[in-house]
């Protein structure tokens, strides 16, 4: 049992910021090979080119609030990314970044609603339904997994850590699904049996959050 | 990998540098973001007209921004989407006042993007309406899938499009045409090589010596089938039925007939094909009223063809002859 | 092989037949013997121009058959020099009095079979004047050797002689503003890749996937030089220097600058070539006043390409504005 | 020593023209791949085309003279052929022609103006100079033989035999050559090694001819 009280700071959402880029990073190749199985194979590329760019525009709003650094973040993977994902996880970051305008400090509860503005921002923007083979079949579990900590009273740690562990489920349960958005939707049947290349990223967002944002 | 180029990630910068050298008098071209416009842009009162995709399908889009055809053309990385603040610039730089136009080519990172750039454009009071090309007739169960992807017609609606927008129609109506275009074409497409993505190095996929794909899209992914290698008439015949078949074109139809080359396929080779699908249409009684000939919406440097087919009627005819002058299409000026 | 044909021997056959039946407008196809004709020839007045050559370097000759370029074109079979009787035939159906030009590319083939057809027209009352074409600069020792190959400047050639002849100047004027274009214009190509003769059915040379061949011609054949591939700034410095030193081409001069595609490079590729070509012209002075690019004069499906610089005049530059209005070609009108 | 008074009659033309077709045909390949080494690859492809063309028009004029069967073979070459050969062999055929026109039968003086005729045509049209390594190098010989044979009152078997000689010895003294004419000339001091496609057509000429004109 964690600090309840323990909120989420500025400097953490920055500290996530860069482990998630670093892990972007480690991963691009992985992504990548996902994404050539069941898409185009440009999965890692893109990303790692967005996070990229992230990085070296965080210094510049280090001392904003964490609204204007999610929005910053969003923004620019709006324009750097390019393909599918540019515009989703731009959305979802610009969508966080309503949630926490002014903010210096996020609670659980501002993070789950925070989280919860960013999906619905991707589901307004890309249409997919659960179960569609995408991002959101680990980003909506893992929001799942926060509420029902929150409900149960757990930590921050707690909460973060459950929703990891969920958005890795949720990442892994893509294997068997076929694919009905995006590139992969084209395989039709051909698609089941691959993991998502999009939640296997989103995946590591959470991780990265349970692992630096406590 | 054997290309002409200097390093991979320099591929679409010195591609645009060229065009901005060779074409000073079409066309001018912006870096970061990239995007090209015609020369005389805005032109006041006239419908604006943007596209864009990823770089790799040469001489689309940027090979048609000129009088005539498209004001602007956002190139992304090779196969991959461009980002809205491109479009946005672009958006920005056409608007004469009358609204702009998006064509899309059906895929889910175009779509997405092109949507935030015109959500971006709207905050700046500039009119934007979208149209998605959706004509790959190889793509089946729409339902269940992003939908068909957008190929050939592309090129087509973008010239009838152009000249609609030329005649200072309102952007009502040119979307409008456009739209009706979308829905009068159908293509497909296939592939006797794979290409290879400068940045990746290697084929996108392997394809046999004696193989070929047929039903491929225009970004180096495989098709909805492989087989051994056919004749060309007998390729024409698997490339235009299902096309036939979709819309369907019928007895005594006017189409314009397009065949295009992926790349790596010369001249001599599309008219080969020509000729198999002016004899398929003939056997139906379907006229061919015109045609495009040549590589218009490639796949880098792929070996293949694919086959578009319009339905014409009066209005889209006058629109199709009217003047062009772009980098890569040029009549009746 | 693989290629999008039927038979082997109905290559040449089926290209023509769908030049026929897709240009109708500008050309006419004529078969045993093959050639192709514009379609309001003979022009009363006009000096007819006939060029050909090989069949596999389209669109020449057949692409420029029309309104301000070529009155006919004759094509043989793959690569090999189309025979005298069809040149006779073209020959005939082009005169409209005042004389034929033939334009021909220096191979002793189409030398050897070009000065039979002018012998048999000179029978028959026709006057007749011959230019050949020798601009590629890879050929070393012209004294011990059939003398340059003719390549790149013969497309500039036929447009600029066919706007002189559009304006009905004599033939003697026409045939000299034709060598002038051959004295002031230098190319030099290279491959990526070899081509497949159809009826041969494998590659003319192999080319090791690291390899290039420097200073090719366009059948094909082998070049000056193989060496590890380079980068498209390397290339277009060891294409650009000896051209410009054959000549020489010196600062203040005006050029247009014509970067040409072998038939399997994508035009992604050749708008690099633009971009390195441009600053090297820069650098020595030279302004490019015009250009071309595209695959033009091209050798089957190789991947690979060629420069040609040619030095410009206020005549030259008016020529080459002068409307054309040809398969391949397309401004002004 | 055979008969000194026989002549070459218009049957053993014909012969002889269906006799060399056939050499070409068997030799197409070979022809080819001499091409191949210093050239493009096409001299047998290109020799059969002609040919072929011209078996299909002899029976229509077999029963003229010689002079018109001759013209009718290098017609039919001039127009089918193409490339270099086409009108090289195309006008020693119409050259050979000139000599025999209106004429039923040939003595060997007649033969050697014929060949005469014929070479004098090739030269003109190709401008090559003997030892450029070209088809000359085994006509030129194959001529200087006759005419020996002539001045030394051999019979018409013994001079075609010499003549076939001297154009094999020709044919062969062409590979240590380097080629100045033609598109073997661009390989320069490459195409020294190789012998000549051209030669060795020409060479098949003599040959046949000793085999079926005596
Ligand atoms: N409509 C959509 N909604 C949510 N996520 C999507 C959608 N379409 C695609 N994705 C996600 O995007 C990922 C692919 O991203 P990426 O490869 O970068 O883009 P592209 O498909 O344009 O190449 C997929 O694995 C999937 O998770
Ligand atoms: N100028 C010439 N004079 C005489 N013979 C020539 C000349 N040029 C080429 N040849 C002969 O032609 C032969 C090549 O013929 P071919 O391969 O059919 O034509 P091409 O070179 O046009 O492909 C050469 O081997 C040579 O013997
Ligand atoms: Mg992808
Ligand atoms: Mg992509
Ligand atoms: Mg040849
Ligand atoms: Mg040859």
């Amino acid at each position: 049992m964690g600090d309840k009280n323990m909120n989420i700071t500025r400097d953490k959402i920055i500290t996530w910021i860069e482990a998630f880029s670093a892990a972007i990073a480690e991963n691009k190749v992985y992504l990548t090979d996902l994404d050539s199985a069941i898409g185009d194979g440009d999965h890692g590329v893109n990303m790692d080119r967005g996070f990229q760019a992230v990085l070296t525009k965080l210094p510049s709003v280090s001392n904003q609030d964490i609204g204007a650094i999610l929005k910053v973040v969003g923004m620019t993977l709006v324009s750097t990314v390019g393909g599918a994902s540019g515009p989703l996880y731009g959305t979802f970051f610009i969508q966080m970044a309503r949630k926490t305008n002014g903010k210096l400090e996020l609670t659980l509860d501002d993070w789950i609603a925070t989280i919860e503005s960013g999906l619905d921002g991707v589901i307004r923007r890309g249409k997919a339904n659960p179960g569609d083979k995408t991002m959101i079949d680990s980003i909506l579990p893992a929001l799942e997994a926060l509420k029902t900590a929150a409900g149960n009273d757990k930590s921050l740690a707690e909460a973060l850590s459950a929703s990891a562990q969920a958005a890795h489920q949720g990442m892994e349960d893509t294997i068997p699904l076929v694919a009905k958005r995006g590139r992969a939707s084209y395989l039709g049947e051909r698609s089941a049996g691959h993991q998502d290349p999009g939640a296997t990223s989103s995946y590591l967002l959470f991780k990265t959050a349970a692992e630096v944002l406590p | 990998m054997k290309k002409l180029i200097n390093k991979p990630d320099d591929v679409v910068r010195e591609e645009l540098e060229g065009i901005q050298i060779a074409h000073p008098d079409m066309v001018k071209v912006f870096f970061d973001p990239n995007y090209i416009v015609r020369a005389d842009a805005p032109v006041e009162g006239k419908v604006g007209i943007v596209s864009g995709g990823g770089s790799g399908h040469e001489p689309l889009h940027g090979g048609f921004v000129g009088m005539g055809m498209l004001d602007a053309a956002c190139p992304g990385a090779v196969f991959t989407s461009p980002t809205p603040d491109q479009m946005l610039e672009a958006t920005k730089a056409v608007d004469g006042g009358a609204g702009v136009l998006h064509i899309v080519k059906n895929y889910t990172g175009d779509v997405l993007n092109f949507e935030m750039a015109a959500d971006l454009a709207a905050d700046e009071d500039i009119e934007v309406e979208a149209v998605v090309t959706n004509d790959d007739v190889a793509v089946q169960d729409s339902l269940y899938t992003a939908g068909r992807r957008g190929v050939g017609v592309t090129v087509l609606l973008e010239k009838i499009a152009g000249a609609a927008a030329e005649q200072k129609r309102p952007l009502k109506d040119v979307a409008e045409i456009a739209r009706r275009v979308n829905a009068q074409g159908r293509s497909m497409g296939m592939a006797l090589t794979s290409c290879t993505v400068p940045t990746a190095g290697k084929p996108t996929f392997d394809l046999p010596e004696d193989e070929m794909e047929i039903g491929i899209g225009i970004h180096g992914e495989p098709g909805r089938s492989r087989m051994k290698v056919k004749s060309a008439a007998e390729i024409t015949e698997m490339l235009a039925t299902p096309i036939l078949e979709d819309l369907p074109f019928e007895e005594s139809d006017e189409v314009l007939a397009f065949v295009n080359g992926m790349g790596g396929t010369p001249l001599i080779e599309l008219y080969i094909i020509y000729n198999e699908l002016s004899k398929i249409l003939d056997k139906r009684g379907i006229k061919i009223v015109r045609n495009l000939i040549g590589p218009y919406i490639t796949s880098l440097e792929m070996a293949g063809c694919s086959i578009t087919l319009l339905k014409m009627d009066e209005e889209l005819l006058h629109l199709w002859d009217a003047p062009v002058n772009v980098p890569a299409l040029r009549w009746g000026i």
